[in-house]
């Protein structure tokens, strides 16, 4: 109950007083008598040899003010305001995709990396859509996710968005729908497709071979084609997609939107070879010698399954086939069937709403894990719990009942730990045991790549695991000039980490091609840390605040069919929340007012346009006659364009009331310091784009926080 | 006419001397006390901070003159100069050199004694007519404090009266013998610790203690009036200190001649030093503990001093 | 002090008096007693022979139509600790004083009628300590206003 | 400050003489009275009969304005109570609102909170003796003490930029980690500092005269001192033995080794000299905490920007330079607390002035007044 942690060893609701020792007391008197005279007159003489052995010291003061020993970078004294929301001052991170990670790191150095550019594997600008999408430029929009994403309306309804979770507006309400905004300029990208996407010169003579066209193999291609190269894609199955289109339901990822991101790869120039089995159609070998490089991006092919009896039964069967089947024919053979799906990951959630969708009569999910640890995203258990999944959390699989070598149902050992103390997977089975009746099991545990046959007849060997021994970090394998990305080499993975292995596969074979050795100079992806926030507290938050909340498919309907159960955000939506991001690190002030309604004293006064377009801030002002230096604001400040300066004690203001003023901070570029101008002037602020008109009163009147207008 | 002209002239000489005694005084004051407390004291006007005395004592002259409007106008004007006058007076009898002050009377040292002492009504009557509850019992405190010291003090220059045979201070110098200072050196130091009490100056410097009284008698005066009370501060030490240095050191330990005069400026100082040194160490006695310190320590020293003086010179007489 | 033998301290002291409210909470090894205004004198005396010597603070809480009062004791011979809550009604806002038990009360009960108005009888020398002598009214009811009280809108 | 002449009252003495009280108002604007504190005393010649602490010259309001901000808001004004030790408030208040909203605290935020409370109350001790020298005229040992104080001021400019009014403690944690090389400075200084101590303990508490002018005055016994709730130095210099740090156990105290100082007289001496021997213990404390301290985050995680604690109410408190501060947070599910009080220690100390100053001359009103170490903005809130 206590809020802190104790010593180990004590109860924290023991009170008892630890021992005690008593050493010292404070009393002190002279000895009696004569000595005690002496003693008294000593002291005085003690007393004036510590005073001369002082004044022989040199004094160790300072000269004020003139010199200060210590300055420290975390003066909290006067602020200073770098720059205001014009929509030209926070740029997007653009870059070829060689230097691109060399940006992030300059950025990350500086500390001025958004936290959602940062969390995301592949460092997609988020920042850059939202600015992009309020401003109303949704192809830019677009293109710039593009440029790191390959596939944003792919991405959009199907990544677990890291970006979002990082988002520094958690710590104010809720983070930016960053997803549903890669979603929203796919969708507003339709009818910019025909006039922006061309074909992509071919400048160079060399060609690579991509064998999948999965996320990985398509962002290594789009990648090489940038460069200017000759991209062949190989793909075994009719269609192409790899596990975005066997794996992931249609009811996440629409089919229709899949094929239109690969067709537009399509056109700006990626060759696309289907239905070729690479291994047994066309040995490696083939590809070795006919390319100047070959990427290997099969994905994983084959479930994992536990040593269990009865395993083999008619009725057992793997994440992936079971997926594959569902997806394709939205028919696994579980029709009016009992199912029950082991284990807790996503493809787990994602069985077992398969399941549902094509006409299982129940569905049970069972997990070692307890509902609170289970691996799989929290909103997708919650969309499965919805439709009406039934999880059996803290159970592991014992054997398969198959009396008949056909599946009856399972019994299950209750599961006390998953990991052990150093976090290791270590399960400890309890004594408790449950038999399930169910026709099907799907065992979605684990999957594994199926090499054998990609490999055969070439000079690359695998481990004893099956698994192609690749450099991790420079995705090179054995043979040189072979490549490998995706989940060949990252295990089973989200997309975007996928996507990210591509990016560095294709920096890998243009270093190969061009003969630049592979990691000479090389710049690898900062991982920075980010503070995990907790559940948002709406109370208290106005709406007008608010994330744009996602529609939704109602639970039972969706569950029945494989119709998209997100039904997206309308394009006035998209943009009002994309003017919900804050530039974090940008330092640019945008006006989000959370330094004026943080500071207790109403020192600060922000105004602001409100227009999602043509956001702009027209008024900061400073009042130090009021301001306490408690330096919340400057604490609260989410990009980082309200700083303290180390004017506290030296300071020349005059303490009236102080404005920022535009005119004066463009002359500064190095930032501009109060200006002590009254506070009647407003300096128009002239964007870019739509000029800010003089009445520049702000349209939110929640916004303008000042005393005047705080008084209720 | 001509004496009263002479005595002008001494007068003014000084007042001029205390003048610039105290400019210098605190000057040096304010630089040992911030040696002391690992500061570098006055730094800023001129050579070493010299003429920050010298602004302070501008702005003082320039600021206003405050008469609290409950005070006895009269006497609250006219206190300030009733207390710097007696200081003055007392350098007028100090033997600046061997067998000679400026105004050499033969009963010098009771002149030099008794007339500063005069300043207690000053400050007495400064305290009440200020009309200040700080300021009264400042006054009372300092008019207890300086009568009751004037005993210790005058025993223990009469020691020295003793040896020389003569009340007149010129001749104690003349007659000073080097075998005096350790003879007299508990005198001296009753001598040097009624001085400082007599001054009202730390560790007895209760009439004006900051903490309990705010500024004790002067609480109420401001600007030149209170810069008057506090040249007779320093006037007080600058006085005590060539008094002592001229007696009980012997003008620089019987030396004439330039070195001599050196010698009697450094040992001044050197006393006046060690009183800004005693003031920056100690803290403040109380009331009732000073008075048991005159009383019933000091007095019995400078009587044992007196004594032992006494039993010295029979010896003397005895032995020859 | 563990949290059986509280209960059973305060299960004893409930026998003096009937009127004791049932225990509050038990929470972070304070526990919580309320009492009837008219038995927070006697209570106290029992409390403090049981060896709740310290009075650590009394305060109070304006909960609208009464006023919550709220004792903290400690006991150091029992290391335990004890919130001792009783209510006065608004209307009438008058309550034994515990001066005579805790010396300790004295500043606090006169900074509690200072600020809220409770009328502590039995208090020696219950004048306004915080506020000047000749002050009108209670600034820490929750109905009191002044002019330059600026209420903060209700979103942050 | 003026002679009242209608205020003097004529009462008879013992002996049917007519005695006259002399009525001295020390204060609101006095040198020793450690802000804006008034006392009015009766003096029968130098004797004080009736010492009446007039407070409330600092009254803010802090109380109530905490009923109008948020959780976090109320964090700088919780700088503004105890002023000479900002941390302590932080610190109470911290601890209140991370009990009542179920926070928990990383382990590195608790051992750094203990670090600074434990500087804080080196220099918080120092301003106490350091004023209390200044009251008995020894004006070179407050400017040592003050020295000292300096030091650690300079390590606080370091940790949270600013010198006086820290605003460092938040609920959850702490607003930033310590800058490199922090540790180390920090436990230079602690390392220098029991010679200094010494020099100190030599120079003010060794000395005749101050020991003349402290021992004996303003004697509280260890009765009263239970009776009348004073706590810290204060109430430990009477002889009770009790330290929350050791007795009530909170944070990392349980794993630190330091010795609980206690006098025997009860009197100004032992109070002014129980600061100084408890200064010795905090260094000690902070070593250990320095050496035990490991990295990790120093905010907790998921504390969102609008705290807002399910409604109920919660007490705790610390063990400050002055004593036992308490701060008793009342909520209603609202992000802004129901009721905020705090239980301050110079508060109930200062309690004691009228019975310890009685009887001795307005000399020793002083000390004694300097004795109880008061700061006003925490007593006045």
């Amino acid at each position: 109950m206590t809020p802190f942690k104790r010593a180990p060893e004590r109860d924290p609701l023991d009170r008892t007083p630890l021992s005690v020792r008593l050493q010292r007391s404070a009393t002190n008197d002279y000895s009696p008598g004569a000595k005690g005279f002496v003693e008294a007159w000593s002291s005085i003489f003690v007393g004036l040899t510590i005073t001369a052995r002082r004044a022989a010291r040199n004094p160790d003061t300072l000269r004020y003010p003139f010199e200060k020993l210590t300055l420290s970078p975390r003066w909290r004294g006067a602020l200073r305001l770098t720059g205001i929301l014009g929509r030209d001052d926070i740029g997007s991170i653009e870059a070829p995709s060689p230097d691109y990670i060399r940006r992030i790191e300059v950025l990350e150095d500086e500390q001025r990396l958004p936290p959602c550019v940062g969390n995301c594997p592949a460092n997609v600008d988020a920042r850059g859509q939202a600015l992009y999408l309020a401003d109303e430029r949704p192809a830019d929009a677009y293109e710039l996710v593009r440029d790191r994403n390959t596939m944003p309306g792919v991405l959009g309804r199907i990544c677990h968005h890291p970006c979002e979770s990082a988002c520094k507006r958690n710590h104010y309400d809720e983070p930016i729908a960053i997803r549903p905004l890669h979603r929203v300029a796919f969708e507003r990208y339709a009818e910019f497709r025909e006039e922006r996407v061309r074909k992509l010169p071919v400048t160079r003579s060399e060609r690579v071979a991509i064998i999948g066209s999965g996320p990985s193999g398509l962002t290594a291609a789009f990648d090489l084609m940038k460069l200017g190269y000759e991209v062949h894609v190989y793909e075994k199955d009719p269609k192409p997609g790899g596990a975005l289109l066997t794996g992931v339901p249609a009811y996440r990822l629409p089919r229709e939107v899949l094929a239109q991101e690969i067709e537009d790869l399509q056109s700006m120039g990626m060759r696309l070879l289907t239905g070729v089995r690479i291994g047994s159609d066309v040995p490696i070998d083939h590809l070795i010698g006919e390319y100047e490089a070959v990427l290997i991006a099969a994905g994983l092919q084959f479930s994992r399954m536990l040593p269990i009896p009865n395993i083999d039964a008619k009725g057992v069967t793997g994440a992936i086939e079971f997926l594959r089947a569902g997806n394709s024919k939205h028919d696994a053979g579980v029709k009016g069937k009992r199912v029950l799906v082991v284990g807790g990951g996503n493809v787990a959630v994602d069985c077992a709403r398969v399941a549902l969708r094509c006409g299982a009569s129940e569905v049970t999910l069972s997990s070692l894990e307890s509902m609170d640890e289970l691996p799989a995203h929290p909103w997708e258990i919650e969309e499965a719990l919805d439709e009406g999944v039934v999880a059996m959390c803290s159970f592991g699989p014992h054997h398969v009942i198959a009396p008949e070598g056909r599946v009856t149902g399972m019994r299950l050992q209750s599961c006390l730990s998953v990991f052990d103390a150093q976090g290791r997977f270590s399960p400890q089975f309890g004594d408790e045991y449950s038999d399930l009746e169910c026709d099907v099991i799907i065992f979605a545990i684990g999957q594994a790549p199926d090499l054998t046959d990609l490999v055969s007849g070439s000079d690359l060997l695998l481990t004893e695991r099956g698994l192609l021994p690749v450099d991790g970090s420079l995705m090179t394998t054995e043979l040189a000039g072979v490549f490998a990305c995706g989940e060949v080499v990252t295990g089973p993975g989200s997309a975007i980490a996928s996507i990210a292995s591509g990016h560095e596969a294709a920096e890998s074979i243009r270093r190969y091609i061009q003969g630049v050795a592979l990691d000479e100079d090389r710049v690898y992806r900062p991982v920075p840390v980010y503070p995990r926030y907790g559940k948002p507290v709406l109370k208290g938050i106005e709406p007008s605040r608010r994330r744009a909340k996602m529609p939704m498919a109602r639970g039972t309907d969706r569950a029945k069919d494989f119709r998209p159960v997100e039904l997206g955000l309308t394009h006035i939506e998209g943009m009002s929340e994309a003017a919900r991001c804050l530039r974090c690190a940008s330092e640019v002030c945008v006006g989000c007012t959370f330094c004026a309604r943080t500071c207790p004293d109403y020192a600060i006064r922000v105004e602001r346009t409100d227009d999602p377009g043509s956001r702009c801030v027209t008024r900061y002002d400073l009042d130090l006659s009021k301001c306490c230096f408690c330096g919340l604001c400057a604490e609260q400040c989410p990009t980082n364009a309200l700083k303290h300066t180390g004017q506290y004690e030296l300071s020349f203001y005059t303490r009236d009331l102080t404005v920022f003023n535009r005119s004066e901070m463009l002359r500064d570029g190095g930032g501009t310091r109060a200006t002590g101008a009254d506070g009647t002037s407003v300096s128009a602020c002239r964007g870019a784009g739509a000029p800010i008109s003089e009445d520049s009163s702000p349209s939110n009147p929640e916004d303008l926080v000042a005393p005047t207008e705080v008084e209720q | 006419m001509s004496a009263l002209l002479t005595g002008a002239a001494w007068g003014l000489a000084a007042a001029s001397l205390i003048a610039v005694a105290a400019l210098i005084g605190v000057w040096w004051e304010r630089k040992v006390a911030g040696r002391i407390q690992m500061r570098f004291g006055p730094q800023e006007a001129g050579p070493a901070g010299l003429l920050q005395t010298l602004s302070d004592t501008l702005k003082l002259m320039l600021k206003e003159d405050i008469t609290p409007t409950a005070a006895d106008v009269p006497v609250f004007r006219a206190m300030p100069f009733l207390v710097f006058v007696p200081v003055a007076s007392a350098l007028v009898v100090i033997p600046y050199a061997s067998g000679w002050a400026p105004f050499n009377i033969a009963t010098g040292a009771v002149f030099f004694l008794a007339v500063p002492g005069l300043s207690v009504l000053g400050i007495l009557l400064a305290g009440w007519a200020s009309q200040n509850t700080y300021a009264s019992i400042g006054g009372v405190r300092a008019a207890a404090q300086m009568i009751s010291y004037e005993l210790p003090r005058t025993l223990s220059v009469l020691s020295l009266c003793l040896l020389a045979g003569s009340l007149s201070t010129g001749t104690i110098r003349a007659e000073w013998r080097w075998w005096w200072v350790p003879l007299t050196a508990v005198g001296f130091l009753v001598y040097f610790i009624s001085s400082i009490a007599e001054v009202n100056r730390g560790p007895f410097d209760l009439a004006e203690a900051e903490s309990e009284l705010v500024a004790g008698y002067f609480t109420d005066y401001s600007g030149i009036r209170w810069a008057i009370f506090m040249m007779a501060e320093y006037g007080g030490v600058v006085a005590a200190s060539l008094f002592g240095a001229a007696t009980f050191l012997g003008g620089g330990l019987g030396l004439s001649g330039v070195p001599g005069a050196l010698l009697f400026v450094a040992l001044t100082a050197l006393i006046a030093t060690a009183m800004i040194w005693a003031k920056w160490t100690f803290p403040r006695m109380r009331a009732d503990q000073l008075m048991t310190f005159a009383w019933k320590v000091l007095t019995p020293m400078a009587l044992v001093q007196l004594l032992a003086v006494g039993i010295a010179l029979a010896a003397r007489v005895v032995l020859s | 002090m563990t949290q059986d033998e509280m209960t059973a301290l305060i299960a004893r002291i409930r026998t003096h008096n009937a009127d004791l409210y049932p225990l509050f909470s038990l929470e972070f090894g304070d526990a919580v007693v309320g009492v009837a205004p008219e038995e927070l004198s006697s209570t106290a005396c029992d409390l403090r022979e049981a060896g709740f010597d310290r009075l650590t603070m009394v305060t109070a809480v304006d909960r609208g139509e009464t006023f919550e009062l709220v004792y903290r004791l400690h006991s150091r011979s029992l290391t335990a600790s004890i919130f001792v809550k009783t209510v006065v009604r608004r209307d009438d806002p008058h309550i034994a004083s515990v001066y005579d038990v805790w010396p300790a009360a004295n500043w606090q009960e006169r900074e509690v009628f200072d600020l809220f108005g409770i009328v502590f009888d039995g208090h020696p020398d219950l004048r306004r300590i915080l506020m000047p002598y000749d002050y009108e009214g209670h600034p820490l009811r929750r109905d009191f206003e002044h002019p330059n009280i600026i209420r903060r809108p209700d979103y942050i | 400050m003026s002679l009242d002449i209608e205020s003097r009252s004529s009462t008879l003495s013992d002996d049917g003489m007519p005695v006259e009280e002399l009525v001295v108002n020390v204060g609101p604007s006095h040198p020793s009275t450690h802000g804006v504190g008034r006392v009015v005393v009766h003096l029968d010649g130098d004797v004080v009969v009736k010492a009446d602490p007039v407070i409330g010259y600092l009254h803010r309001g802090i109380e109530k304005m905490s009923e109008n901000r948020t959780y976090l808001q109320i964090v700088p004004l919780t700088d503004r109570l105890d002023y000479v030790g900002s941390m302590y408030a932080n610190w109470a208040y911290c601890r209140a609102v991370e009990r009542l909203a179920r926070m928990r605290v990383p382990e590195r935020a608790e051992y750094l909170r203990v670090i600074v409370c434990e500087l804080q109350r080196i220099a918080s001790h120092m301003m106490g003796i350091g004023a209390s020298a200044a009251d008995t005229g020894a004006f070179t040992a407050f400017v040592y003490a003050f020295d000292l104080r300096e030091r650690v001021v300079e390590l606080f400019e370091a940790l949270c930029g600013a010198r006086l009014t820290y605003n460092y403690v938040r609920p959850g944690g702490l607003s930033s980690d310590a800058p490199d090389g922090w540790e180390e400075s920090v436990v230079d200084f602690v390392h220098a500092l029991p010679r200094k101590l010494d020099e100190l303990d030599s120079l003010f508490f060794g000395n005749a005269i101050a020991r003349g002018r402290m021992k004996g005055i303003g004697v509280l016994s260890a009765q009263d001192a239970i009776a009348w709730g004073a706590t810290g130095p204060t109430a430990r210099a009477s002889g009770v033995n009790w330290d929350l740090r050791k007795h009530d156990p909170y944070s990392v105290y349980p794993r630190m080794d330091f010795d609980v100082v206690v006098g025997e007289r009860g009197d100004a001496y032992d109070r002014n000299r129980c600061r100084l021997l408890e200064c010795y213990e905090s260094a000690r404390i902070v070593e250990q905490a320095v050496a035990q301290m490991h990295g990790g985050p120093v905010h907790a995680e998921g504390v969102p920007r609008l705290i807002q604690p399910a409604p109920g109410d919660a007490y705790d408190q610390i063990e400050s330079a002055r004593g036992t501060l308490g701060v008793y947070l009342v909520s209603d599910g609202s992000p802004r607390p129901y009721r905020m009080h705090v239980r301050s220690a110079a508060f109930a100390n200062l309690a004691l002035l009228p019975m310890l100053a009685k009887g001795h001359t307005l000399s020793d009103l002083v000390v004694v007044l300097g004795s109880l170490d008061p700061v006003f903005g925490e007593i006045d809130r």
